[in-house]
């Protein structure tokens, strides 16, 4: 494609997170990249950090989750970096790595990005037929089913259906107090976090309910809010009253 | 050809209806018209001495490229030969679905799926697979969809109970028997 | 021409997309496939030995009739012919994506491109360029999507064998396989 002119795309509900340079946060990352010519597979993350967030408040991307979810993603790494190693650690492992691999594989898609736009390109130079006889009073083209077609489809949906047909209690109860303790904590330190940082990476249904019903409870005691910019946007979770300097 | 010839040609052949003459001009407007129908008598010559299956006739005021009507018949019978179509897997599961829990509703489609089913539905009513035979009862009396005769002449049944039984047919394809409740 | 080599050209001639051998045999079942084949040598080597502003080209698994990119300005300043329109660099990146994985899931999708594609890859799929194939193991059996022969028409590839090979990128991968679990 063509020098990256188009005009800013709405992309998602509301939110503008295509702008005319980016298609997201991994674009507009790999562009810091190339643009101080740094090496990818040793990446200075604490420098890539502060220009990706310095990049994202200027174009006003800092209210697009993708983009926020990379800047927490660089702070963590950042801060991860900065943990002392102990002596003979051979495990230790990089924690740049994951985004390095993401990054190249990205890198990756742009390249073929760039192929398939030329080739569009190209195929755009020919036309084809233009003029499209009506099609006669024939008959609409037959259709073709077969039996085994039709079982595979029941199969798949058969396997759609969940495991236990029955319902079962499973006595594993909600830890509304963990969550809670857990959401304390981190508004400890910050004056406003995301879904994200209350229910962890990996959360299971459980960690998800407990952190919902938690997060509900102390709003309705008034220790924080929750906010929503639209239908199924990011939850926003501030503190009610700044506490005094902790 | 003639270089102006061929630019016609292109033109002639890319276009969704038949040009005029003003219209052709257009695309070299210092060729002038005498230039351009003479282009266009050469184009009409050529096709006609080559023995082709096109031919460039005038028409509407116009010069449409059209086949040779000899091929009417052939192509004809080829329109609709030559694509049958088939069901998307989408389609198929929806069909498989209402096939197996018939007279069954939207919503219960959309559960078992775990996506939205209307669009499918409608296809599936479009083509005459399936059609509406009842109305449920609660809220709304939800219209129940069920297969048509069509159905099973396309698959070559005589009626539903020559459907392969699925021994393993979970419980949530059978007949909404007496399951225990949820 | 030979006559089947004619009428081959009026079907060819009479569509605007690629028709693929199968289908053009289906205009003259007895022929066979061999006689369908050199027909249609026959027609490409005719229009490019007599000089004309149409070519047959060989695409997206069938063979179709384009105009010769030498009249591109002239016929798009013209506008008798309708330009299709551009992809968005989030359309082609999802398709590079999809082409590449293919079958493969949204959420796959979305974890290379770092956003969400729900919205790109369903405008995708109105425009017919990619298609559900089948659904996928694991929970909630995913849908995963695929690229159709339009893809392959709107890039003017023959098939999918002359994408460039991932081997022959400047940027290396590792195949996506044995990376650490995330």
């Amino acid at each position: 494609m063509s020098a990256p002119t188009n005009a800013v795309v709405q992309e998602q509900s509301g939110f503008v997170v295509e702008l005319e340079q980016f298609s997201g946060p991994l674009d507009l990352l790999l562009h810091l990249i190339t643009e101080d010519e740094l090496d990818i597979t040793d990446l200075p993350i604490a420098r890539i950090a502060d220009q990706f967030l310095a990049v994202i408040n200027e174009l006003r991307l800092n209210q697009a989750a993708d983009y926020l979810e990379m800047a927490a993603r660089l702070l963590r790494i950042k801060a991860q970096l900065l943990l002392p190693r102990r002596l003979g650690e051979d495990e230790w492992e990089d924690p740049r790595a994951e985004l390095v691999r993401r990054l190249l594989e990205y890198q990756q898609i742009r390249e073929l990005v760039d192929w398939l736009g030329h080739a569009a390109a190209r195929r755009a130079e020919q036309f084809g037929r233009g003029f499209r006889p009506e099609p006669p009073e024939a008959p609409p083209a037959p259709l073709v089913i077969e039996l085994n077609d039709l079982l595979a489809a029941a199969e798949r949906v058969i396997a759609l259906i969940p495991e236990p047909v029955l319902h079962r209690v499973v006595p594993r109860p909600l830890d509304v107090e963990g969550a809670t303790a857990r959401i304390e904590t981190v508004l400890a330190t910050r004056e406003r976090c995301g879904w994200l940082d209350v229910v962890g990476d990996h959360p299971t249904i459980v960690d998800v309910l407990s952190a919902f019903i938690a997060l509900l409870e102390l709003a309705k005691r008034g220790v924080l809010r929750l906010s929503q910019e639209g239908p199924f946007s990011p939850i926003v979770i501030e503190r009610e009253s700044p506490r005094e300097a902790a | 050809m003639s270089p102006l010839a061929k630019l016609l040609e292109a033109a002639l052949f890319a276009s969704s209806r038949p040009l005029t003459v003003g219209e052709l001009l257009t695309l070299e407007p210092e060729a002038g018209e005498t230039a351009v129908r003479a282009g266009l008598a050469e184009i009409r010559d050529a096709y006609a001495a080559q023995d082709h299956g096109v031919e460039l006739v005038e028409i509407a005021q116009g010069w449409q490229f059209l086949t040779r009507r000899e091929y009417a018949e052939a192509l004809d019978r080829a329109q609709f030969a030559l694509r049958p179509r088939r069901l998307s897997p989408a389609a198929l599961e929806t069909l498989a679905i209402i096939a197996y829990r018939q007279p069954v509703g939207r919503v219960e489609v959309d559960e078992i799926r775990g996506v939205d089913s209307g669009a499918v539905i409608d296809k599936l009513l479009e083509r005459g697979l399936v059609d509406v035979v009842t109305r449920g009862e609660g809220l709304g009396r939800p219209l129940l969809y069920g297969t048509t005769p069509q159905f099973l002449e396309i698959l070559g049944l005589k009626d539903l109970d020559e459907l392969p039984r699925l021994e393993e047919l979970s419980v949530a394809l059978r007949p909404p028997a007496p399951t225990e409740p949820e």
